[in-house]
């Protein structure tokens, strides 16, 4: 691919893939650590 | 006729009671008493079949015939009182004439024609009873019946039991009224 | 040979050991997967020749072919789960459909997303009413209905049934919408445009599309673990082996 | 069978004196076969195209308003439980319920579809084809809402419905391809047939996950 043009079409989908992923990676962990995090306060209080 | 061992029932993880067992063989009417939230509405649709996922045994020494009268009478607003009691899903084929009998021991007589949208909720329980009156069942599973009723319906209600009883039928109700009328009880606080 | 299979269904349907055994897999199969996925898609964006047809649009097919091929599979993956779930009651399974549902509705997404902005520049549009694009539009609707029907129950258990009969009966109605849509077509368009239609693709184009298949594939694999370790996390978040773990963390 | 007669009375008796059950998709049916010509356009030629079309979702959509009938009444007062307490097969009268509910909200619709030729200018050959295949789709069509309304019970959500439209899509096509075929002189027997097929398949499938989607509801 030539590095100089910018192709709209190809980058919106790249980045568009990317985000979605990320944010299925995220909101689970998120999830986890919540649910984790809170036995550990209930734990000790 | 109905025995049940070690009968529990859990919603999601949570157990609602645990390991109930008893027996009705030389009683005839049993009042089914425990706290708010203790089971006795969930035990008495567990009897009637309503809900099937309990843990445990229950068995019928003979063929059930269920009577079932839970908090929702199942009235449909835009029927009769008399349509109402007539296709009722509960009762075998009725004539008017049995149902005209009921409603004048239950003082419902001249509202027979009317929808039942527009009666109270004291004479909607009496359709109710009218339904009880009729039934030809064997086991009779009633949640609550004696609650927010007049004085006279509650002899005659008392009155309609022993008919009931001396047809051979089993009671089983639930209040939580815990003065013993002569019932036997089973108290749901012991199977927590 | 058969016990052994029965010993691992019996403790895949087991919580503790799952979320023992996803604990570990997980930041393997994230590293591994992340990596295919940044590789092949440099490859293909970068080094893979130019389509003589298309230009550089086509290199879209190194996101878009895994992701509609991903989105299939999770439903039918899925429609066995709920089978399972239906027959032998598996919790597991639930979790399973729970979890791997906005996965699948996030990839079906990114397949007809990306679909639209590849038919813009080639075909000269941005949707076409043909077999295999509703079929994915109603495959996502799909997964909306089967996301959206989680909160209408009291009882998890209820909410898992509901959505594993909504799976099956999506399973048995995805064939017929198709191929309704065929007959439907064949009056309405000519075949003028057929997604596959073009030259037959080279070695060169070939290798990082299957990589980036298989990157996908190790991803939602790695995704669906994590999400399911979530679930469960929020399910059992009462239960004394989960107090116990996530202690020890 | 006594008993499934006396439900199947009772049912028709409610619904005759509910009469909201069977006016509101009437009404919603007729005010917007009325608006299509104002909103889209009063050209005849154009009118012709889109009939086939306008009138099946339309009364797809008006169908749509009376699947919260089948059991969402019965639901609040109780009557669901007293049928699983009655030991009696549940998908006879699941049956019985859809089977009324086609009658009252989908039968007078179809009936009024014939209006089309005057306010869509549906060619009058496309008559027979509009009419066979609201017949055998609308069937169809129902048991969807049935299903949809038995998972989303005691919830005023719009889940239940858009469930139900993408699942409808089959009998959607076949029915406006039928009309579509008759008015370009094509043989339609061919979609009448697969819509019947799709009936048979599907009754009992859906029958059976509409009634252990309801029984979900008593866990």
């Amino acid at each position: 691919m030539d590095f100089g043009e910018f192709n709209i079409h190809i980058w919106s989908v790249v980045s568009a893939t990317g985000i979605i992923c990320l944010v299925l990676i995220y909101l689970p962990l998120a999830k986890i650590k919540k649910n984790e995090s809170k036995i550990k306060n209930n734990e000790t209080t | 006729m109905l025995k049940t061992a070690n009968l529990s029932y859990k919603f999601d993880d949570k157990y609602i009671f645990s390991n109930l067992s008893f027996e009705t063989t030389n009683d005839s009417v049993f009042k089914l008493v425990g706290d708010n939230g203790s089971g006795k509405s969930t035990l008495l649709k567990i009897l009637s079949g309503i809900y099937k996922n309990y843990e445990g045994d229950l068995s019928f020494s003979e063929k059930k015939l269920v009577f079932y009268s839970g908090h929702k009478a199942g009235l449909k607003n835009n029927l009769s009182v008399r349509e109402n009691i007539f296709f009722d899903i509960r009762l075998p084929k009725i004539s008017y004439s049995q149902i005209n009998s009921v409603l004048k021991k239950l003082d419902l007589i001249d509202y027979s024609d009317i929808q039942s949208a527009y009666l109270s909720e004291g004479q909607k329980r009496k359709i109710n009873i009218a339904c009880f009156m009729l039934s030809t069942a064997n086991l009779y599973l009633l949640d609550e019946p004696f609650n927010n009723l007049d004085r006279k319906t509650t002899d005659l209600l008392k009155e309609i039991f022993d008919i009931k009883i001396s047809t051979g039928a089993k009671i089983i109700f639930s209040s939580h009224d815990r003065s013993n009328e002569d019932f036997s009880l089973i108290d749901m606080n012991l199977f927590n | 040979m058969f016990q052994t299979l029965k010993n691992f269904y019996h403790k895949l349907g087991s919580f503790p050991w799952f979320y023992k055994i996803s604990g570990k897999v997980i930041p393997f199969a994230g590293v591994l997967s992340i990596s295919l996925i940044v590789i092949s898609s440099i490859w293909g964006l970068f080094f893979s020749p130019t389509d003589a047809v298309q230009g550089d649009v086509y290199r879209i097919i190194y996101f878009h072919v895994p992701a509609v091929s991903v989105s299939q599979v999770i439903y039918y993956s899925m429609s066995i789960a709920a089978a399972v779930f239906l027959i032998w009651r598996m919790k597991m399974a639930g979790v399973y459909i729970k979890s791997l549902a906005p996965i699948g509705a996030a990839f079906t997404f990114i397949g007809l997303m990306s679909g639209a902005i590849w038919g813009q520049p080639t075909w000269g549009t941005w949707w076409v009413w043909d077999a295999r694009l509703t079929s994915t539009l109603v495959l996502f609707l799909f997964y909306l209905a089967i996301i959206g029907m989680q909160s209408t129950f009291a009882s998890r258990k209820s909410a898992d049934t509901a959505v594993s009969i909504i799976t099956l009966v999506g399973v048995v109605n995805l064939p017929i919408v198709k191929k309704s849509v065929d007959w439907w077509n064949t009056l309405h368009q000519p075949a003028s445009i057929s997604i596959t239609g073009e030259s037959s693709i080279s070695s060169e184009m070939l290798l990082p599309l299957l990589l980036s298949i298989l990157g996908i594939y190790l991803f939602v694999f790695f995704t669906g673990l994590l999400s399911m370790r979530a679930e469960i996390s929020t399910r059992e978040q009462n239960k004394d082996w989960f107090k116990k773990v996530s202690n020890y963390n | 069978m006594i008993y499934f007669v006396k439900i199947l009375k009772k049912e028709f008796l409610i619904y005759s004196r509910k009469s909201s059950s069977f006016i509101s998709p009437v009404v919603f049916f007729l005010i917007s076969i009325s608006l299509y010509p104002i909103g889209i356009s009063n050209d005849p030629d154009i009118l012709k195209n889109l009939a086939p079309g306008l009138i099946w979702i339309t009364v797809l959509l008006s169908t749509l308003i009376s699947f919260q009938n089948i059991f969402a009444e019965d639901y609040e007062d109780g009557s669901i439980e007293l049928l699983l307490a009655s030991g009696q097969n549940l998908s006879l009268i699941v049956l019985i319920k859809i089977f009324v509910n086609w009658i009252f909200s989908c039968l007078p619709i179809i009936v009024l579809s014939m209006f089309s030729i005057f306010l869509l200018y549906l060619p009058i050959e496309g008559l027979k084809p509009l009419i066979i295949s609201l017949l055998i789709g609308t069937p169809t069509i129902c048991l969807f809402g049935a299903l949809a309304g038995a998972l989303s019970l005691g919830k005023n959500s719009i889940t239940g419905p858009a469930l139900m439209l993408p699942l409808s899509l089959p009998v959607l096509i076949l029915g406006t391809q039928a009309i579509n075929y008759s008015l370009n002189g094509i043989n339609f027997s061919s979609n009448i047939l697969l819509l019947t097929a799709i009936l048979i398949f599907l009754l009992p499938i859906i029958l059976f996950a509409s009634v252990g989607a309801l029984k979900l509801h008593f866990n």
